[in-house]
């Protein structure tokens, strides 16, 4: 991107349209001519949570959705983190009497289920919910009703599925629960309902910020951020929830298909009526192969936004690297199959899924190319942020590399379903995704809190990471190819596996650690910290333009945006946009495109009534695993909770 | 960080009908994820289809002629749908009030023929897998009806108090056809598959 | 995050107090026990017997996994050769609402181990005790008389009568005898 | 770091002489697949390494001085453009490559078995492996449990499905995976080069003891096998001892005969393991357990202990009855 492509202003000037036969519009003061203060305090009373504990469950600022999403979901990482370590201790020795096979079955599940849905996906789309409306300049987010709903239904997810396991219920056929294990037959009780209907509140909250997501990306960004000037964490987020729309609902297809098959007795999954097991396999992994994109391809935009502030110069190869993240979410629906090439499939139909899974290397061989080339300007300015990106391209290169060995179809027959695999997809998915997060935690949190955390800890922490997860995962890619499967809960002492699983088992620890560090750095930073001013790393993008933490109206002055990196390009001062009412929560809508603005729309007033519609459909959720009936008797609270939701209110926000 | 004014848009519309507006954009998003479950579970049914050579599995065939009502009935509510949407388009109340009654009427209808379809499949959903595709896809048409007849009925509602005569209220209303157009046009496949692929084989 | 934890806590204490889905596979300890209960009269007409004051009723009879354990036991030990997966045949039909020597989980526990005139063999060397259980709870919930939510739900085989867990509940019908 | 790379190097040279690892092939099958996977993951470690050089060398750089970050050198611009369509072209041409190697070796694989004399049919069970040996003539169908035997440097071909849920057959000296899935039969061609044991063990989580389904593959030459053959098709033999048939009538007599099978008996349970040739299998409860009189004694007290959630179930015997059981037991050779 050169910076000659400055929007001209001239271009900016809305065209007002034609009205119909309305009762003329009401009208009230304007943020024009305003002095900050006076603006301030407009804005701020408009905007603002308001106190009491019912003004915080009807907060629908993007803001405190995303912090609670934030916290709850490290909440389930460090749960799913005591799943694993756990698990760690049974298997750190041949024939360990620890934990019986009932409850290991339980754990690995939990882990799974833990951290790809109640973790891994609530906490990329919470970063978002919470980056992307103050990258693109503009006040909530597109539904914030729907977006505070999100949050309800995912936290009740969560306690669903944690609440079952200390009932010694919690699903314990896999995170997959492939069927028949998972069947009517061989899943006595409920714990593979619990599965299916975990899934099901979990995938309804990430629809809903998906939406939210998309349009706010396509229909409020800032005056001025055409397509080309849209960061890449934007882009990387927009091309993930658009990944979340067309893969989530497989999944909940699939739960669906298994809880009518457990519940009122369809053949779906039947063979000896006509139904197929494999089918289930092929609608799950139409949703599982994409579920890696959507939590890694937000890493990829954290990746980029920290190279690019470190390096000191906008991303090399923008256009590409959007490319690549659109190829790469299109292609995401083509490997499925890939999980399946133990089961027999016809070889040739097998192949052709081998080189889909080979061609999704080519674009994410060019995110990475870029990144080294934007690096390699000279030495970057190393701070913790960017040592993690360094830890990322360390673990999860390694990780890419043996997803193209497992993308073979004859080799993956030996490593498939064994510690090879699972060190494979930790590489992905902890190195690909959780060290990014990491680096952005420590780069986005002063945003967050307004203070600094510890860069001596957070080199601590980082070195404690990084030794500890490759000490952990790294020799599971030889255990697994001298045989040792997946999800055993013990394994018998002549096989030799014991001394390595216990070197596993120290590295985990050391992992483990590394996140308590990591947890008291954040509480430290967040307590007493340094403050960290608007933009402590001096990077270029729309959300450093506003304090720390951003005030509840985000942007005083929406911006006018003239570069990719707006920051950089407009240093003496911000252009930005007059004219909006301070009275209403009004925010601009602009066109897709070119970002013209369009409309100036109101954005919906706190309200109470998403959480009762949460509660209400939590409800049937959780009743619908014992009767089908839920479903209607849960209607009637379900319709009245979304009237009330959507009903106006007679605020100035309902009426125009 | 200082700012200077850029531009000014006091004179911007408070409000926008279709892919203007935010809730049109958002409207689509639900049914391109609505979309695709339907078709996967249409795939699912094609799967099983072809995995087994004796499919339907020795069913008798299903009873067409209540489906074949509903289509018809859904696509006659496609002419009212669009003079609704051009009067919402005008900012018309009194044809919009009218309107927005015919398409409630014209949305219980085929949920009342609907109610005689299942039993017009003739199979119950724990026969065989056959007749478990069958209910699972009119089931979930189903509840996609209801859910927005219900979003009809009240719409309606709203229009005739004093909250209707706005235009964020055209703008819902010119969603709710938009979306409607999609309830009929998804239903056209299931059609297809539910009553004509038996008739194939 | 507080709020979080508390909601955690106290939800989870408040369904602690529920019935905990156990799968003991091994509910009474493994060597030693020994003691079988006291046989009973082979003959016992109609109705309730005394029920056996040992609480393996009530840990078997409500249970999913001992239930789906008696489906597995019922099948692999050819009960279906004369009750013909309940509906009857060379035995009684074990679906209906009749019950000739009873109900409970303690009479049918007594009518496999000990047998019944007319046919019904005494199993009490060939299945051991706690499967016998299992194979009561199992007969229970075939008519009806299991909790929905714990009674079995169909095998993957030929459809031949709706599972169990989706039989009308017979105590809330007012038919159990 | 580099200390837990040294340690992972010491193991991998332990690793290598195990009896159930897929680098220390045993059969043409495997022997390709150990050959596949050392390639790929010489290149992939080459590749990384490229790779970290080039992260890398920017920190022996000095750092940059320029203040405007807007402000490129459209020269050095320039060639990283080319340098990323060039490691871009090589990732696509390395890429095309490892697909034609893949799919090469897939048809090495596939012409393995192309004219097995003996074909197997493996059945999976929670959680042990049922194993017949096809026939033309009924008389000389074998069905045994979780040890099969095969000829050595002939090619076998195994026909697996299962009755409950997935499993996975997988021997990784001989070859890779196959899952055993109800309701469909898939074909796996295995050869072993030498006579010698081979361990396998299920590969999909199939439930509670998914971790004890293991199963031995024993390689004969020839004439070994067809007189082991042989010998399995005969029934169980007589007990010799008082005890034995003291054991053998409590068998025929107690819970044993609900389940279990004993050729030339009225045992005739099918839905647990055959046990008219036990004695002459070298593990107990699909490899949970060697073969001996106590291990035999210990799991009929407890199985639930030793395997817990397996469809053996605790029977109540006293400690003569026990004895007698294992005596009969052993002398089913």
């Amino acid at each position: 991107m050169s910076s000659s492509d400055l929007t001209s202003e001239r271009d900016l000037v809305p065209q007002a349209t034609p009205k119909g036969d309305l009762a003329p519009e009401r009208d009230g003061p304007r943020d024009t001519g305003l002095d900050d203060a006076t603006l301030h305090r407009w804005l701020e009373r408009t905007w603002r949570t308001k106190p009491g504990i019912i003004g915080a469950l009807s907060s629908v600022d993007h803001k405190v959705v995303a912090r609670r999403y934030l916290v709850t979901a490290f909440v389930f990482l460090c749960l799913g983190g005591l799943n694993a370590v756990a698990m760690r201790i049974q298997l750190s020795g041949p024939q360990r009497g620890l934990i019986g096979p009932d409850l290991y079955n339980q754990l690995f599940t939990m882990h799974g289920v833990t951290m790809m849905f109640l973790f891994a996906v609530p906490i990329v789309q919470a970063t978002g919910i919470y980056l992307v409306p103050l990258m693109v300049g503009t006040r909530n987010i597109a539904f914030p009703r729907l977006n505070a709903f999100s949050y309800w239904i995912y936290v009740s997810g969560g306690i669903f599925a944690w609440a079952s396991f200390a009932l010694s219920m919690a699903p314990d056929v896999g995170w997959f629960a492939y069927v028949p294990l998972s069947g009517p037959e061989f899943g006595p009780g409920k714990r593979a309902d619990v599965w299916a209907q975990m899934i099901t509140y979990t995938e309804v909250s990430s629809l809903a910020v998906a939406v939210a997501t998309i349009v706010t990306v396509f229909k409020q960004r800032a005056p001025g951020m055409s397509l080309d000037k849209i960061p890449l964490y934007v882009w990387a987020m927009l091309v993930t929830s658009f990944v979340v729309v067309f893969a989530m609902p497989a999944v909940m297809i699939t739960s669906t298909f298994l809880i009518l098959d457990r519940l009122v007795g369809t053949h779906i999954f039947n063979p000896a009526e006509g139904g197929d097991a494999l089918l289930f396999q092929h609608l799950f992994w139409f949703f599982g192969h994409p579920e890696v994109y959507i939590i890694f391809l937000p890493a990829t935009g954290m990746v980029s936004s920290i190279i690019s502030a470190f390096a000191r110069r906008p991303v090399f190869g923008h256009l590409g690297l959007v490319l690549s993240l659109i190829a790469v979410g299109f292609l995401s629906f083509g490997l499925w199959v890939h999980h399946m090439f133990a089961t027999g499939l016809p070889k040739l139909g097998a192949s052709f899924f081998t080189a889909s899974s080979m061609l999704i290397a080519i674009p994410n061989g060019l995110q990475i190319f870029c990144w080294l080339a934007t690096l390699s300007d000279g030495r970057p300015v190393i701070r913790t942020p960017l040592l993690f990106v360094f830890g990322f391209v360390f673990t999860f290169v390694i990780g890419g590399l043996t997803g193209v060995m497992v993308a073979s179809v004859p080799l993956d027959l030996q490593v498939h379903d064994t510690y090879f695999v699972v060190a494979h997809f930790h590489y992905v998915l902890i190195g690909g995704s959780v060290f990014p997060l990491l680096g952005a935690a420590y780069f986005w949190l002063p945003k967050l809190t307004g203070r600094m955390m510890s860069e001596r800890l957070g080199r601590w922490h980082f070195w404690m990471a990084f030794i500890g997860f490759n000490a952990a995962f790294f020799p599971m890619h030889l255990v697994g190819l001298w045989g040792m499967p997946r999800r055993v809960y013990t394994y018998p002492a002549e096989l030799g596996w014991g001394n390595i699983n216990l070197f596993i088992t120290a590295g985990a620890a050391v992992f483990f650690l590394s996140f308590v560090l990591f947890t008291f750095n954040m509480l430290h930073g967040a307590l007493r910290g340094a403050p960290a001013g608007n933009n402590p790393w001096d990077a270029g993008t729309l959300e450093w333009a506003t304090t720390s933490p951003p005030p509840s109206y985000n942007f005083a002055r929406i911006p006018v945006v003239t570069h990719a990196e707006p920051l950089w390009a407009e240093r003496e001062a911000l252009p930005v946009a007059t004219g909006l009412r301070v009275d209403a929560r009004e925010l601009v809508i602009s066109t897709v495109a070119e970002a013209r603005p369009d409309i100036r729309e109101k954005s919906a007033t706190p309200s109470i009534w998403p959480l009762f519609a949460a509660i209400a459909v939590g409800a049937t959720f959780l009743y619908s695993i014992f009767t089908p009936w839920a479903v209607v008797w849960g209607a009637l609270p379900i319709a009245i909770t979304l009237i009330g939701w959507f009903w106006p209110k007679g605020d100035p926000e309902d009426e125009e | 960080m200082k700012q200077r004014p850029a531009a000014d848009l006091s004179a911007l519309p408070t409000y926008g009908i279709g892919p203007r507006s935010p809730t049109w954009w958002g409207t689509l998003g639900f049914m391109a994820l609505e979309g695709t479950g339907f078709a996967l579970a249409a795939g699912a049914y094609l799967y099983l289809a072809l995995s087994w050579p004796q499919w339907p599995l020795g069913a008798p065939r299903p009873n067409h002629w209540p489906g074949t009502i509903v289509t018809l009935l859904l696509i006659v509510s496609l002419v009212p749908n669009h003079m609704l949407n051009r009067y919402a388009e005008q900012c018309a109340i009194m044809p919009v009030r009218i309107g927005l009654v015919v398409m409630s009427l014209l949305g219980i209808a085929p949920l009342v023929v609907r109610w005689f379809e299942f039993p017009a499949l003739n199979i119950y959903w724990d026969t065989n897998a056959y007749g478990s595709m069958l209910w699972v896809l009119l089931g979930l048409h189903t509840t996609h009806l209801i859910t927005d007849v219900g979003d009809t009925i009240v719409l309606t509602v709203l229009m005739f108090t004093r909250h209707g005569n706005s235009g964020r209220r055209f703008g819902d209303v010119g969603d709710n056809v938009f979306y409607w157009d999609f309830v009929v046009a998804s239903w056209i496949p299931i059609y297809l598959l539910i009553y004509w692929t038996p008739r194939l084989g | 995050m507080k709020r979080g934890l508390v909601v955690l806590l106290s939800a989870t204490l408040a369904l602690a107090a529920c019935q905990r889905e156990e799968r003991d596979t091994r509910p009474q300890s493994a060597l030693g026990s020994g003691e079988q209960p006291a046989p009973v009269t082979t003959l016992e007409p109609g109705g309730e017997r005394p029920s056996v004051s040992d609480n393996k009723a009530a840990a078997f009879e409500a249970n999913a996994f001992h239930l789906s354990e008696g489906k597995r036991l019922f099948n692999w030990f050819n009960c279906t050769g004369c009750h013909a997966n309940g509906g009857g045949g060379m035995g009684p039909a074990l679906m209906d609402q009749k019950w000739i020597y009873g109900s409970s989980i303690e009479s049918i526990h007594a009518t496999i181990r000990d047998g019944r005139p007319n046919g019904m063999p005494t199993f009490r060397d060939k299945v051991p005790d706690d499967q016998i259980w299992e194979l009561a709870a199992f007969v229970r919930s075939l008519g009806g008389n299991a909790p929905s939510s714990a009674a079995p739900s169909r095998n993957d085989d030929m459809m031949v009568h709706p599972s169990e867990n989706r039989l009308p509940d017979a105590a809330t019908l007012g038919k159990s005898p | 770091m580099f200390a837990a790379f040294g340690t992972t190097c010491v193991l991998l040279l332990q690793g290598c002489s195990g009896w159930q690892s897929a680098l220390d092939p045993k059969g043409p099958a495997a022997s390709e697949l150990a050959w596949l996977i050392w390639f790929f993951t010489g290149l992939c470690a080459l590749i990384w390494l490229l790779v970290m050089i080039a992260l890398a060398a920017p920190l022996a750089m000095r750092s940059r001085t320029r203040s405007d970050p807007l402000v490129l050198d459209p020269g050095a611009e320039h060639r990283k453009a080319r340098a990323v369509w060039a490691a871009l072209g090589a990732t696509t041409v390395i890429l095309v490559g490892l697909t034609l190697l893949s799919f090469f070796a897939n048809r090495t694989l596939a012409a393995i078995g192309s004219d097995a004399e003996l074909t197997i049919r493996v059945t999976g069970h929670q959680w042990w492996w049922e194993v017949r040996y096809e026939n033309a003539q009924p008389s000389r169908i074998l069905t045994t449990a979780n040890e099969i035997h095969i000829p050595s440097g002939e090619p076998v071909r195994i026909i697996v499905t299962s009755t409950d849920v997935i499993h996975s057959f997988w021997v990784p000296s001989l070859a890779g995976k196959l899952d055993l899935i109800p309701g469909h039969e898939n074909v796996l061609d295995l050869m072993a080069d030498k006579p010698g044991v081979y361990r396998g063990q299920c590969a999909e989580f199939c439930g509670q003891q998914h971790a004890n389904m293991s199963t031995l593959i024993i390689a004969e030459p020839r004439p070994v096998f067809d007189a082991w053959l042989n010998d399995q098709l005969r029934s169980a033999a007589a007990p010799v001892s008082a005890e034995a048939s003291a054991g053998a009538e409590l068998f025929l007599n107690r819970a044993c005969v609900m389940c279990h099978k004993i050729g030339g008996t009225v045992a005739g349970g099918t839905v647990a393991p055959d046990l008219t040739h036990i004695a002459s299998r070298q593990t107990l409860a699909a490899g949970t357990l060697t073969m001996s009189r106590g291990n035999l004694a210990a799991w009929i007290a407890d199985p639930q202990g030793i395997k817990p959630g397996a469809h053996m179930p605790v029977v109540d015997l006293n400690g003569d009855e026990l004895n007698a059981i294992v005596a009969y037991l052993e002398g089913l050779k």
